[in-house]
């Protein structure tokens, strides 16, 4: 693909967005307020982990977050590269955030 | 170009089943699972074909490592598997004879999804032969 | 709308082992087979599980082959995301109409490279990890999914561009619309598969609401290499469970959910699950509590015997009630048959073994006759179990009952037999006389 | 062993002008974002015999195909090397290039250069570089030492001999000659219709046995490309797929003619008395002929498993008998139409006593003179039992049922309704462990037999019932075909019954190329079942034989004549019979042969020869040195 397929294709692509959005009439608001409720608690388990590397019931301890929702948070970010499985403390793994290469 | 082993880091064979292993590594890739840039997957439909001599002559070439990854009981092909473990039992004499190490030769079983597997049987042999070169070196 | 005629011997509903199955047998013999899949991939139930009972072999090494076979064969097309809508008589064969779904970028195009899918910002939980694992709002289905292909799911899309920013072949169409195909089919093969019954259906059982209460499926997730937490571990907090309890039948043979059938595979899948459990976590302890063991196909009971070997504990009892405790422990309430004794016990995980149904039901669509169970009725069931109540549309695996895989593999064959004989129109087999018959003696060498 | 370096070079492949090409992809980025492609292509260019090096933004995309085909004639290239995604994803793609730009599609190889570079290499883009050089390097040794091959094509005779003619014999032969194919139904006995014709109604469509069959023979003796002969035996079998050859010996005449309707009910009739009833007399005298054959089915089901004298008292009292008995009882009428009677004795209870022969345990159960225990579960046994105890309480309601059972397996269409309709109306059902099988005596007061179990349904109370018929529910064993499994080389498995290639990949296959299995010979099944076998059977034929001609990759072992030296060390490793096998050449020597049609490809036998005479096409040795050698050059 040329330079000028490329630029060409991110032109298309930029004016097909936004025929969606007036499509779509914007993003709509329960879409919006779940992503930012994740956003939230993304950070939150993140911000827990800056410590150290710990686990769920440890991060749920320290957030006031349910267990459940740090522990999935924690998988997904496992299977994106974002943390990793450490050494396992007891019954439970701990999990530690990875370094941006 | 040359050939020959000298001043570059120890070279890895794995032998892979075009079945089962070699879908592994390939399943590896697929979850952008990262490993030692010195292991070379050869695809081969069983590694029954092999005789002693060939993985002699691989060693005398100047790999440091050979993993042969099977299918384990899941071969496809009558006897194969039972077969190369007996012969990898053999060149493993074979080796003590010439006193290389026979943990430099391994055969284990992995399936389509063993990415697991694959990379920790891949990280053991790129353990031992950097250590054996390190020591070589120091050695020598 | 986008409209296309495609002419083909064979449609082929579902893309599962029962559908890719059929398909080979009937490339095979030489017709065409266009297979409609209404998921992202092909592979079905099968592609997704850990290990098959009874050699343990691992379900993707035998899966993948069947599906790659498909995709490769000169005489077999597959279309995803794809159901039908509406089936016709047209001469003696059918016209189908399908319905495809957008993917929202150019298949041909996209080299399931993923970098779509790490760009994305949108965090969702992912359907084929059994809800417990995530996905994106642009992902590759799983692994070994065919085709390796991305798609969006514009209804959690939050419009941000990212992927299209991040594709390298600038394949992602926003503006994609369904598209609707016409199939003119010489003969129709239903293989439309199986769900479970859904985890609410037993108030008693905690209505689905039971974080640690999980089906048969989610934990094959859990025991497959490439799972949702990449080990099992159980939801609520990630704890490695010490022990595990099976409740069988728990959503079979049961009149007062509308399942009074056997669904034939859970007692194995469990026993399967035990043993691979007990592989996995060496503490683990397993319960299995049941009404009736079936292990009845080949080497099933030499596996449950070896199973009871291992230490896996078999329960002869009902369980009346499932509830949790303060760590969310499913606690059991049951009674003992052996012993007579109500009993309570805690676990850190439960698994439910749900009921199986129909994944489709065919009637709006395609009227064929269907049993009182909601499966695919057969015509003629002792000698002929594949054919329905509509000469040329056939049936197989788990549309026409629970089964399990080398069952369903068979029953595929056999209706890519019918079918194959239905095109060849050899099945006016007038009564023929003596006289009329020619020689047949056999081929004499010698 | 002394080393010829130039075989392992490739000197053989200098004698062609080699001229390779490669192909390097940057999978948009996937591929070139970690690897440095150009200084591939570079080194590529180097590389012995490459004559074109070329990098696309995606091979695989028309553009990159096209470059390929140029190439191929412009360049008059004659081997090509792509380095891309698996070869799982496009190897077809670029052979499909190659043949159409009108060379050998089997001169191309790939590099993996995604999923086993690029992805697992980000955090060293100079190692991965380095590694991609090294496999284009091994992929270009390969190619280098490629040959052209050809899909081998074997003859084959479009007929099949199915062997049985019970219910999946029948279904099989009729689906064979449904797609078109020849088909040769043998049968041992002077009738067909196997076990099902002693049954009556059959669950779950509740319809009389014969009149199912009925209509099955009636079809399948009418179709013109079926020939039947009964009081049939195999005697011998040799060939392989495609053209076996098997010799029959067949009493009286052949059947040419279509059954008659009379004929038919007359048979099937016979049949109800039992295995030994009247049947059709074809007539003195014995015919033997020689078949030939594309492929054989085996159909050739089971036997009702027969209890030892005295194994829950079997054989010490006229009122223990087998379920087969039973229901040949029910369907003659000789329990009687007023209150039940067998034999003279009046019959008010029954006891059905479930896995008689069946999932037996070691230490648990005696062998009774037997060579091995039956561990496997018979599968149909339970629901047929409880059909029997149905049908008897339609017809005698004052009948009293009990049933004892390790567990109730009636898990298929329809069978669970039977159960519950039993329980309601009045079976009593007991359940003993597996590990404590009941006890039958005979006593010397009325009733005359004693059932005594603990029964876990009662909190493992220790119960004794007395019956006056206790009904042994015996399940399968496989029929004894000693003979055919000896005479085709067949695997069984530990249970006796025969084995399959693979129960979900390769479920109605044998190891043995051509032969197929459908039905109870392979396992315990029931009618539906055994009837989509015989039907999955016919479709796989059909698929090898409707061409005429049976197609296999060209990937099989291959004979150098001039380097073998007869040792018949591969003919003893192979694991395939007669895959492999020694032959007297012109000049007298022996030199071992393949036989495509068998050589199943793994390479056993070229490991162990000791000239390298014996190579697998595709995957020889010398392309595996070459590429090791390749891996080892420093570019």
């Amino acid at each position: 693909m040329t330079v000028e397929d490329t630029a060409k294709a991110q032109a298309g692509a930029k004016s097909a967005l936004k025929t969606l959005r007036e499509r779509r009439g914007g993003v709509p608001r329960e879409l919006l307020d779940a992503n930012k409720e994740t956003v939230k608690t993304r950070k939150a388990v993140i911000d827990a982990l800056a410590g150290g590397p710990k686990t769920a019931l440890q991060i749920a301890a320290q957030t006031g977050l349910p267990s459940q929702t740090v522990f999935w948070h924690l998988m997904s970010m496992k299977k994106y590269g974002k943390v990793a499985e450490g050494e396992a403390d007891g019954d439970y793994f701990t999990y530690g955030l990875v370094e941006e290469k | 170009m040359t050939a020959g082993n000298s001043g570059r880091k120890p070279m890895i064979l794995i032998l892979a089943t075009e079945a089962c292993a070699y879908p592994g590594a390939d399943n590896t890739g697929q979850i952008h699972a990262e490993y030692s840039t010195n292991a070379y997957v050869v695809r081969v439909p069983a590694p029954v074909q092999f005789n002693e001599e060939f993985y002699l002559r691989c060693f005398d070439k100047g790999i440091d490592g050979i993993l042969v990854m099977t299918c384990g009981h899941e071969c496809p092909y009558a006897g194969a598997y039972d077969r190369t473990a007996q012969r990898i039992g053999r060149v493993h004499e074979l080796m003590k004879e010439r006193g290389l190490d026979t943990r430099r030769l391994r055969i284990c079983a992995i399936c389509t999804v063993c990415s697991k597997a694959y990379l920790k049987e891949v990280k053991a042999m790129v353990e031992l032969v950097s250590q054996e070169q390190a020591a070589a070196v120091g050695g020598s | 709308m986008e409209k296309q005629n495609i002419k083909t011997d064979v449609l082929i509903i579902g893309g599962g082992i029962a559908g890719l199955q059929a398909a080979l047998d009937l490339g095979d013999q030489g017709f065409s087979v266009l297979i409609v899949e209404k998921e992202a991939s092909i592979g079905g139930r099968m592609i997704n599980l850990s290990k098959v009972f009874p050699t343990l072999d691992c379900s993707s090494c035998i899966c993948t082959p069947k599906m790659a076979a498909a995709a490769h064969h000169d005489k077999i097309s597959i279309m995803t995301l794809a159901q039908p809508t509406n089936v016709e008589h047209q001469g003696a064969g059918f016209a189908v109409t399908v319905r495809e779904q957008p993917r929202y970028l150019n298949a041909e195009d996209c080299t399931g490279c993923r970098l779509c899918e790490y760009a994305c910002p949108v965090d969702l939980v992912h359907e084929v990890e059994g809800n417990l694992g995530a996905r994106k709002a642009i992902y590759v289905p799983f692994n070994n999914a065919i085709p390796q292909v991305a798609l969006l799911d514009m209804d959690n899309c939050i419009m941000c561009g990212a992927c299209e920013k991040a594709c390298p072949t600038h394949c992602i169409d926003y503006l994609q619309e369904p598209r609707e195909h016409t199939i003119e089919a010489g003969a129709i093969i239903v293989a439309t598969g199986l769900d479970l019954a859904p985890m609410d259906v037993k108030a008693e059982y905690g209505g689905g609401k039971l974080v640690n209460v999980l089906h048969g499926l989610q934990v094959e997730r859990l025991l497959a290499p490439h799972g949702p937490y990449g080990r099992v571990l159980r939801p609520s907090d990630g704890k490695v469970p010490d022990t595990v309890a099976y409740i069988q039948c728990a959503g079979s043979r049961d009149h007062s959910i509308g399942i009074p059938y056997c669904s034939r595979v859970c007692c194995m899948y469990a026993i399967k699950q035990a043993m691979l459990l007990s592989g996995a976590l060496p503490l683990v302890e397993v319960f299995i509590y049941y009404m009736d063991i079936r292990a009845f196909g080949k080497g099933f009971e030499e596996f449950y015997q070896n199973a009871k070997a291992m230490g896996i504990e078999f329960i002869k009892a009902k369980v009346a009630q499932i509830t949790e405790d303060e760590h969310r422990n499913p606690v059991l309430r049951y009674e003992d048959q052996v012993t007579g004794r109500v009993e309570e016990r805690a676990h850190d995980l439960v698994v439910l073994s749900q009921g199986v149904v129909p994944a489709w039901d065919p009637r709006a669509v395609l009227p064929v006759e269907v049993g009182g169970d909601g499966f695919i009725a057969a015509a003629n069931e002792n000698v002929a179990p594949c054919r329905t109540s509509i000469t040329g549309v056939f049936a197989a695996g788990v549309a026409t009952g629970p089964k399990d895989i080398p069952d369903s593999i068979v029953q595929a064959g056999a209706a890519a037999a019918e079918a194959a004989a239905y095109l060849r129109g050899n099945d006016k087999v007038e009564s023929i006389t003596t006289a009329d018959r020619p020689a047949q003696r056999p081929v004499e060498v010698g | 062993m002394t080393e010829d370096k130039s075989q392992h070079n490739g000197e053989g492949a200098d004698a062609e002008n080699i001229r390779v090409g490669v192909y390097i992809c940057h999978c948009g980025g996937n591929i070139s974002d970690t690897v440095e492609i150009e200084r591939v292509v570079e080194a590529a260019a180097k590389m012995p015999s490459v004559v074109v090096a070329r990098r696309n933004m995606f091979m695989c995309s028309d553009p990159g195909q096209s470059m390929i085909e140029e190439d191929i004639r412009t360049e008059r290239l004659n081997r090509v090397v792509v380095g891309a995604c698996s070869p799982s994803l496009h190897e077809l793609t670029f052979r499909g290039v190659l043949t159409r730009a009108g060379i050998n599609p089997y001169l191309f190889e790939n590099a993996n250069l995604r999923e086993q570079v690029s992805w697992v290499s980000k955090g060293d883009p100079t190692g991965a570089t380095d590694k991609a050089i090294r496999l284009v390097g091994a992929a270009v040794a390969k190619a280098r030492l490629l040959r052209p091959l050809e899909p081998i094509r074997l003859e084959a005779t479009p007929r099949v001999v199915v062997i049985g003619g019970g219910l999946t014999g029948l279904r099989c032969a009729l689906d064979l000659a449904r797609l078109d194919l020849d088909v040769t139904l043998l049968e041992e006995q002077p009738f067909l219709g196997g076990h099902l014709a002693e049954l009556g109604q059959v669950y779950p469509s509740d319809k009389p046995a014969r009149e199912i069959l009925g209509e099955l023979i009636r079809e399948v003796s009418a179709h013109p490309r079926i020939c039947i002969l009964t009081s049939a035996e195999v005697i011998e079998a040799s060939g392989c797929v495609g053209t076996f050859l098997l010799k029959v010996r067949a009493a009286g005449e052949m059947e040419t003619q279509c059954f008659s309707a009379e004929r038919i009910a007359a048979d099937l009739a016979s049949r109800a008395h039992g295995p030994n009833g009247d049947h059709h007399n074809d007539g003195a005298g014995t015919t033997e002929l020689e078949i030939q054959a594309g492929m054989a089915v085996l159909a050739t089901g089971f036997d009702h498993y027969t209890p030892s004298q005295g194994e829950y008292g079997y054989e010490e009292h006229p009122g223990i008998i087998t379920l087969p008995a039973l229901i040949r009882e029910l369907e003659s009428g000789g329990l009687g139409s007023g209150p039940p009677a067998l034999n003279g004795r009046p019959i008010n209870s029954i006891g059905f006593i479930h896995c008689v022969g069946s999932r037996e345990l070691d230490g648990v159960h005696d062998q009774n003179g037997k060579t091995e225990l039956n561990h496997y579960c018979s599968r149909v046994c339970c629901t047929s039992a409880l059909w029997a105890a149905k049908q008897l309480q339609a017809r005698y309601p004052d009948l009293q049922i009990y049933d004892f059972h390790k567990d109730i397996r009636t898990y298929g269409h329809g069978h669970e309704d039977i159960y519950e309709d039993t329980a309601k109306s009045g079976v009593i059902f007991c359940r003993f462990a597996d590990t404590a099988p009941p006890k039958v005596t005979v006593t010397e007061s009325d009733p005359p037999l004693m059932i005594s179990l603990k029964d876990e349904l009662t909190f493992n109370e220790e119960i004794d019932v007395p019956v006056d018929l206790v009904v042994l529910v015996t399940g399968m064993v496989p029929h004894a075909i000693d003979n055919l499994v000896d005479m085709l080389k067949l695997p069984r498995s530990a249970d006796r019954f025969l084995q399959e290639v693979h129960p979900k990949l390769r479920p109605v296959e044998m190891a043995v190329n051509g032969v197929l299995i459908a039905g109870c010979c392979q396992a315990p099944l029931d009618s539906v079942e055994s009837a989509a076998a015989a039907s999955a059977a016919a479709a796989k034929a059909a698929a090898l034989l409707g061409k005429g001609y049976i197609e296999r990759e060209p990937f099989v072992a291959r004979v150098d004549q001039a380097l073998c030296n007869g040792t018949s060390a591969c003919v003893e490793e192979c694991k395939y019979n007669q895959a492999v096998s020694l032959v007297e050449t012109a000049g007298g020597a022996r030199k071992a042969q393949v036989n495509a049609a068998i050589c199943c490809g793994c390479g056993m036998c070229a490991a162990v020869c000791p000239t390298g005479a014996i190579q697998v096409d595709g995957w020889r040795l010398d392309q595996f040195d070459a590429m090791i050698d390749a891996l080892l050059v420093n570019y």
